[in-house]
């Protein structure tokens, strides 16, 4: 599926440089042209390039968030850290639920027992560990 | 669920995970911030299980495997003792990376499920993704094995150097390359188990070599690595939730290893080379007879007891002897004798990144008596007493004063400049980075030698006389 | 052509969820049920949800940014915020560069020259006043 | 050039905007920063013109444009007198907001070019977010022509408080939802062209009950807008450059509103509704006789050469005055007697962010002998001499001690800890806020009643002497 959205992306970007060919001897076939235009700057883009600016965004946001946290609180970063890292459940989650072949169910299951562990068990230590950070009592 | 939906549900439990660990940046919103998290990993789930659609056997073995997983890990969490930490961390962490390699297994078998292709045919780019994250996933997992039983103690934490190890590394890394183009190249189910194989037995290679002490940074450096494999893991699936996390972790991965290997100023190649910091070195001993004084609890109640500004300086060792509870007595009994406590605390004190905050915060010091390193150093000149509990490296003068020492340029807390230093520790022994401490035989030093705990101990006692 | 899209995708998802409804009856035709799941997870996503994600992660961005400037350099962080908010000019190239009507190239065209305005004096200023911070020489 | 690598490009010039903040968190990477700003913008421009590929004709107009807007630019750029930062930042400002008029303009007549459909027959959302851009950016450009104006002193800062403004200001407001709708609902130009005069006649209204002083805070909200503008031109045109740069300039706006009304100690939404700080404000005269001790140039010299530290407040008197190189001359002269110079810079002196640090700097003041706030209210206690010129709002001892003053909460430079102070400025009016300030009555002050550059040229003649 991946790649037939690629290849109609390639498929409606070749037609649209046609356009632009037909365009620059004729100018008044100047909606061509735009439709190229926007092509370019919305219309046909892979999800890819998408993807790869919100990683790198994501890369600036992590970058900024870690370091403004306080170094106190550099332990429940990593329980925390560790905890969000099971998102990987996701790709469990779609082994055991569509069935399939039985091995690929059962790695699933497995994947997802152990997720569960660090789900629960990385928030639920981490809120332990914040819950006794306290200020003196005036 | 409608694809936009869901993946607009994805970029929002993303951003939950944001503002997780934006949280973090204060004690008092930090709870909130674990809130958001969980929110965020519920919404993550929901919205798969929205999208997958299971059939109602596929539900059950969700709800059982989450029941399953849930228990253990809600069980362990509630169990664990706050000084066992740096092992909890790597054994979760050898979970998310046994996980990973699961997922990528599931996806060879049943890669319909995940829309890379069908068995046999699967897309040529989503294999060698799914080759790194299986890599990744494996050597993380045998690695933090490794790193958790050399933490917990079950292995000796001396670096294990195995002969011709850079070769065998090499080898393997190639013989890895091989295989993935021989997987992509034939499907073939071996070539992939040969992958896992060999990322396994990699994982064991990489960690062995290095010392117990410098698990910590391994540790977050596999935390790193598995955050980039997550993110690969993202790219495929098309999963936002999972790209903008896989940077996140990535990044805290890496900015946590840059921040112990700053504050022990050493490489971050030099700690995977290997080799360095194995168990407690023994007593500095090169011939030179220097005198030492030592202390009983009660030279040191006394001193304390007559002190106007004490400041605590706590280390590994306070870890080690789970002495923090009685730290915070005999802290409580010097307030009401009307002496002003603060606590010290070096970036790297202990094995983990704000190690000594989470003991004492367990021991229930309040979190604004604790300062670190840049608040609290230049007022050791106006402190009566440094007392320093279990910690050695971080107090070493060499770091600051001699040029050929190999922590010289660390930054130090300078319990030198108060009046009088109290040292607590077993043993004129060293610390984790194998050096002689100075300060023991300094003229303003009082050795205290024994177990923290015990001495803590006996100096409430004494106070309480 | 950006509504071109949204209705392939519309399509493209409609048909997986009869594959998905075809599934749920008959386990074999798991593959169905497969292009589902990527279809959600990847395959046929409006781009305007990429966008978004793209807008918000950069607020972030911008937020934690701004912040860090050092409060002494906040009149070149003015100057140099309205220097780089005339890419607008994007804008105006696009309208004058594919000729079309004669008032809209009029437009573009002083659009441009007042965005250049910006562009050059914008980032011109701030370096002038970035050349003048001076360490103490000791 | 393919669409994929277009919007690839796109994206390298949105973080090299990002780079260009960032560099901005130190002064020495900042001019590095700078550079990153200028290839983004040069990326952006070159990747548009390799997409559109213009007609030899197209092509002559963009070059011609370019360079006459680049030299207009670049000769303003090196002409302007740094005290006039304020008024350029608002006249750029009010550049941007026509552009951006003027794109939609162009929209509107060619809607081809940017592949929104064709005349008369343009994409719904498109118009809205069409109408939505030009209505900010009309808004934007006669409301920076207002703070221009007022900034420059071309027109009187005095709040002009017409009758019936919010009523009025109401009504237009929703006259422009109504035509947005017409434009929607029948594409004619006629609706459009509306909303852009009521747009500016909107800006008009908007700003001119709001006093000269409170520009800058106006001009940074109306950078904020545009931003977003921006930001929803990016997702018509579905241009990351765009969508990035919106957001991050919408931020800048934002933080730098909230940064100036927090310093103000006043609310956004009180500086908005307008009515306050016209021009400098008359002498406090509520009746009660004081006493004054006022100084010549000659007791200012003497005092401050036999000081061991002095620390200079600037304010926006010396901006007014231009007394910044006089200043570093007496500063020099005060150091080659062995004198410690500091200068502290409150985070609102001046009339813009970061106001005083500009001059300080075009004066060679380095910048390490500049401290914040933070930084350097504790020394207040040690220093001989505080030399407060130009400044009075952020020394007023009210917005400390005086609850029922306006300012009261407004963190200030506490001047009155100085053995001595020392007030340059020409009269005892009050500055900004209006607030009579007490601490030119007390004890330790000395008012050097003149221009402050007159002043400070006298001052550094009697230290010749
Ligand atoms: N925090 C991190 O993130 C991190 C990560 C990796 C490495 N490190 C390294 O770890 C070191 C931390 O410095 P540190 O000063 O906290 O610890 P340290 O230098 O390792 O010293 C710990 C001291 O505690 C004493 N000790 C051990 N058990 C004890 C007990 N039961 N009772 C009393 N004393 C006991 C030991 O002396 P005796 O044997 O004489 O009792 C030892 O000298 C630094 O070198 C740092 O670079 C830190
Ligand atoms: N920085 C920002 O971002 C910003 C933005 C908006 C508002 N503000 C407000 O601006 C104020 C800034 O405080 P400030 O202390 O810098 O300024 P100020 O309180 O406005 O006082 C400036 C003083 O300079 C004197 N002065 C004017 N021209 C002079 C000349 N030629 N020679 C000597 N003295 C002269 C004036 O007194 P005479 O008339 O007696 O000479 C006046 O009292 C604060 O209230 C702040 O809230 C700042």
């Amino acid at each position: 599926m991946e790649t037939g959205t690629v290849e109609q992306a390639l498929e409606r970007l070749e037609r649209a440089m046609a356009g632009l060919r037909a365009a620059l001897e004729d100018t008044q076939m100047a909606e061509a042209a735009g439709a190229l235009a926007h092509g370019a700057t919305g219309g046909a883009i892979d999800p890819f390039v998408f993807r790869l600016a919100i990683f790198v965004l994501a890369i600036f946001v992590g970058y900024y968030v870690v370091w403004s946290v306080t170094p106190a609180l550099h332990t429940p970063l990593m329980s925390v850290t560790n905890a969000i890292s099971s998102v990987i459940v996701v790709g469990a989650l779609l082994a055991v639920g569509i069935s399939a072949s039985g091995l690929a169910t059962g790695f699933g299951f497995v994947a997802l027992v152990l997720a569960a562990v660090n789900i629960f068990g990385g928030f639920l230590v981490t809120s332990r560990m914040l819950a006794m950070y306290k200020k003196k009592d005036k | 669920m409608s694809a936009n939906l869901a993946a607009f549900l994805y970029l929002v439990s993303g951003i939950l995970f944001i503002l997780a660990l934006r949280g973090l940046s204060h004690p008092t919103t930090s709870r909130q911030g674990n809130i958001f998290g969980m929110v965020g990993m519920g919404i993550a789930i929901v919205t798969t299980l929205a999208v997958a659609r299971p059939s109602a056997g596929g539900l059950g073995l969700i709800v059982l495997g989450l029941a399953l997983g849930g228990a253990v890990g809600a069980t362990i969490a509630r169990r664990i003792q706050m000084t066992k930490m740096p092992q909890l961390v790597a054994a979760f962490h050898s979970l998310v990376g046994l996980a990973a390699v699961m997922v990528a297994a599931a996806a060879l078998y049943a890669p319909e499920n995940f829309g890379i292709g069908t068995v046999g045919a699967i897309h040529a780019q989503a294999l060698v993704e799914m080759s790194l994250g299986v890599a990744i996933g494996a050597i993380t997992f045998t690695g933090s094995v490794i790193a958790f039983l050399k933490l917990d103690g079950r292995m000796s934490g001396k670096p294990i150097l195995l002969p011709m190890r850079h070769a065998v590394n090499a080898g393997l890394g190639i013989a890895l390359v091989v295989l993935v183009v021989m997987l992509v190249a034939t499907q073939s189910h071996a070539a992939f188990w040969l992958i896992v194989a060999l990322s396994l037995v990699l994982g064991v290679l990489i960690i062995v070599p290095i010392g117990g002490a410098d698990m910590p940074v391994v540790v977050s450096m596999l935390n790193s690595y598995s955050g980039w494999a997550a993110a690969g893991i993202g790219f495929t699936l098309g999963n936002l939730a999972l790209i903008v996390t896989g940077a996140l972790v990535g990044s805290s991965g890496a900015i946590l290893s840059y921040i112990m290997c700053k504050g022990m100023n050493r490489s971050f190649l030099s700690v995977i080379l290997g080799g360095f910091g194995g168990e407690s070195a023994v007593a500095g001993d090169d011939g030179v007879e220097r005198t030492v004084k030592q202390g009983s609890a009660e030279d040191a109640a006394y001193l304390m007891a007559n002190a106007q500004k004490v400041i605590i300086v706590p280390g590994y060792g306070m870890a080690v002897a789970q002495a923090q509870h009685a730290l915070r007595e005999m802290a409580d009994k010097l307030k009401g004798k009307g002496v002003e406590v603060k606590y010290a605390i070096h970036p790297v004190a202990g094995r983990m990144p704000g190690h000594m905050n989470v003991l004492l915060a367990e021991a229930q010091v309040p979190y604004d008596e604790v300062f670190e390193l840049e608040d609290i150093n230049s007022e050791f000149s106006q402190a009566d007493v440094a007392y320093v509990i279990g910690a050695n490296d971080v107090t070493n003068p060499a770091a600051r004063d001699d040029k050929s020492s190999p922590i010289y340029g660390m930054p130090i807390l300078e319990v030198d400049k108060a009046r009088t230093c109290l040292f607590v520790k077993r043993s004129l022994g060293s610390g984790y980075a194998g050096i002689d401490n100075t300060l023991f035989y300094k003229d303003g030093t009082m050795m205290l030698l024994g177990d923290a705990k015990k001495m803590t101990e006996d100096i409430v006692k004494a106070l309480d006389e």
